[in-house]
């Protein structure tokens, strides 16, 4: 198949899945005989063609496993009045805290969330339970089994994040670099769970 | 010192220690406890309108500053005797152990400012709903394996999920829909009922449907028909069963459906 | 204004209106300075431009008073493929909550279903009936006559039910929200009342 025609393929499901966006898998599925090299390469050209292109409105961004079509940064203003999903407010300054914990350190307990916190977290975890940004993802050993929570494929859309190595470093993490360092490596293990179990 | 900054301004209490020690200058690494616990108390004092839940945390951390203080103004004793009840604790541990705790809260700070911008960025950009892609499925859904399909379990967590959110989503209002329901076609419905019926009916006759709604609307129509004489009511004993039956006015009332159309 | 910006803007509001079309007068709307015949040239170029090109698949073509993006007809196949992938989460949040809606409180018309949920729900409405896990029961009294919406042998089937008793009561669903639950709390009776009717 040529590019080209993958490329008017691509853009066609780009278009009709909108924003639930279209995954490498279900391309894959679709162009069973198309490499993922060939895939990438037809979506990395789109993607800097229409970026460049200031006439093109729209945009190819990541989601977790796959892309999705928006319209540019720049047609927020015209976009806002015309978009059938509208946006919700931000998150507070609390959900956002504790999502941040969460994402950096899970799975982590509501205790352990409490504590860094110095205050109480638990309607910013309802909130964030209700977006679909953290689930439930285990129980601690012990006494009273508490929840641990961690993030979830919603979260990394959510923050536009292509998977949880986008994130950056904690800045302070040269304090304690071990204590660090395995936390970090065990997210991406942690977060590929997390997303099969979705 | 203007103590305009309100209470929701902070986090808690590490958020407003971090605010202090950035506008007082102070060196994180070397927080001078018994300054900080003077502004730290100045602030709440001045904090007004302490919600009283939110308050324990502030007043828990004023606590532990004052403690650390007064424990710091005593000379350290020369034999420490770890068979007291009360050990021993070094106020230069809980500086560190504060301290520690401040560049912790201050990463995850730092850490959600950043998500902050990532979710700013994310807010510009706009996408269609899904195309409806059904008329393209062919799937004869009770073919999908029973591993493959959402549980009874998953409803139950979208309508748990679906009533948090509109929890969340603020007041509730209650909604009359006054097209639904009006009271005065619902006096024309008993009535109507009492007359089909040949005979006296009994009160729960008139709520077979058990819609809040609906319940309401048929015992406010009831009693406009007793007013107005078109029934009337009968009952034996308390608690015993009330019975329904037309009066005298039936024949003429007056449903008033203009006046009673809520 | 430029030719490239009224052609991005156009882009992408025909992106994010997507099967229900732009009409021209909504984009004299959000580009009150462009003249008619401004927005006609850049649409007219759009199309010749879109269909010359063979790395598109997508086209604008003309509606009533408007203009609306679809995928081209060569992509028709593709987009067949697309559908049969099963989907990873077999019922959106949003079909979850209305089939249970439906499930609690049949017969049930889609205003009151809208009013539960909050948002509207013509979409799940639509992908349950084409999965054949709702059917219509009847229509409304009075003006209007609404559909009216319950759940057919299919749904038991496909939640592995004997009956609609197995369900569990609803209050088990809203246990933490107690605050809604007493407006909930008279559904229950109201569908053992219905399923007698299935």
């Amino acid at each position: 198949m040529t590019p080209e025609k993958i490329h008017s393929i691509i853009e066609g499901l780009l278009y009709l899945t909108g924003e639930e966006g279209l995954l490498l898998d279900q391309i894959r599925k679709v162009l069973p005989e198309c490499s993922v090299q060939e895939i990438h390469n037809v979506i990395g050209r789109m993607k800097s063609e229409w970026n460049a292109d200031e006439r093109h409105g729209l945009m190819v961004t990541d989601i977790p496993g796959g892309y999705r079509l928006t319209t540019k940064p720049s047609l927020a203003p015209y976009a806002e009045k015309f978009a059938a999903i509208p946006k919700s407010s931000p998150l507070s300054q609390a959900s956002l805290e504790t999502v941040a914990i969460i994402a950096y350190k899970q799975p982590v307990s509501r205790i352990t969330i409490d504590e860094i916190r110095g205050v109480k977290s638990e309607r910013a975890l309802q909130t964030l339970m209700v977006k679909g940004l953290i689930k439930e993802v285990g129980r601690a050993e012990g006494a009273g089994r508490a929840i641990l929570y961690g993030v979830t494929p919603v979260f990394l859309d959510y923050f536009g994040l292509h998977s949880l190595d986008d994130m950056p470093p904690l800045a302070d993490a040269a304090k304690e670099p071990n204590r660090q360092l395995d936390a970090y490596d065990l997210f991406y293990d942690q977060y590929k769970e997390t997303i099969k179990n979705l | 010192m203007e103590y305009k900054v309100k209470i929701d301004a902070f986090e808690g209490p590490l958020d407003l220690l971090l605010h202090l020690i950035k506008t007082l200058e102070i060196d994180i690494y070397d927080i001078p406890v018994s300054e900080i616990t003077d502004q730290y108390l100045d602030y709440i004092h001045h904090m007004q309108k302490l919600e009283l839940n939110v308050a324990s945390d502030y007043l828990v951390m004023a606590a532990t500053l004052i403690a650390m203080k007064s424990r710091m103004l005593l000379p350290k004793p020369e034999v420490i005797d770890d068979s007291q009840d009360e050990p021993y604790e070094d106020p230069e541990d809980s500086r560190q152990a504060l301290m520690q705790q401040l560049l912790e809260y201050r990463q995850f700070k730092e850490a959600a400012q950043s998500l902050r911008d990532n979710e700013s960025g994310r807010m510009l950009l706009f996408a269609k709903e899904p195309e409806d892609l059904s008329r393209y499925e062919r799937e004869d859904i009770t073919t999908i394996p029973k591993s493959e399909r959402a549980t009874i379990y998953d409803m139950m967590r979208a309508v748990q999920r679906m009533l948090l959110r509109k929890q969340l989503e603020g007041p509730q209002n209650t909604k009359i829909n006054r097209q639904i329901l009006p009271i005065g076609a619902q006096m024309n419905r008993v009535v109507g009922q009492l007359q089909e019926a040949g005979h006296a009916l009994r009160f729960d006759d008139f709520f077979s449907v058990r819609d809040r709604i609906h319940v309401i609307v048929t015992f406010l129509a009831l009693l406009e028909l007793m007013k107005k004489d078109a029934v009337f009511c009968r009952q034996d004993e308390n608690f015993a069963e009330i019975i329904v039956d037309l009066g005298k006015g039936a024949a003429a009332y007056d449903t008033g459906e203009d006046t009673f159309n809520y």
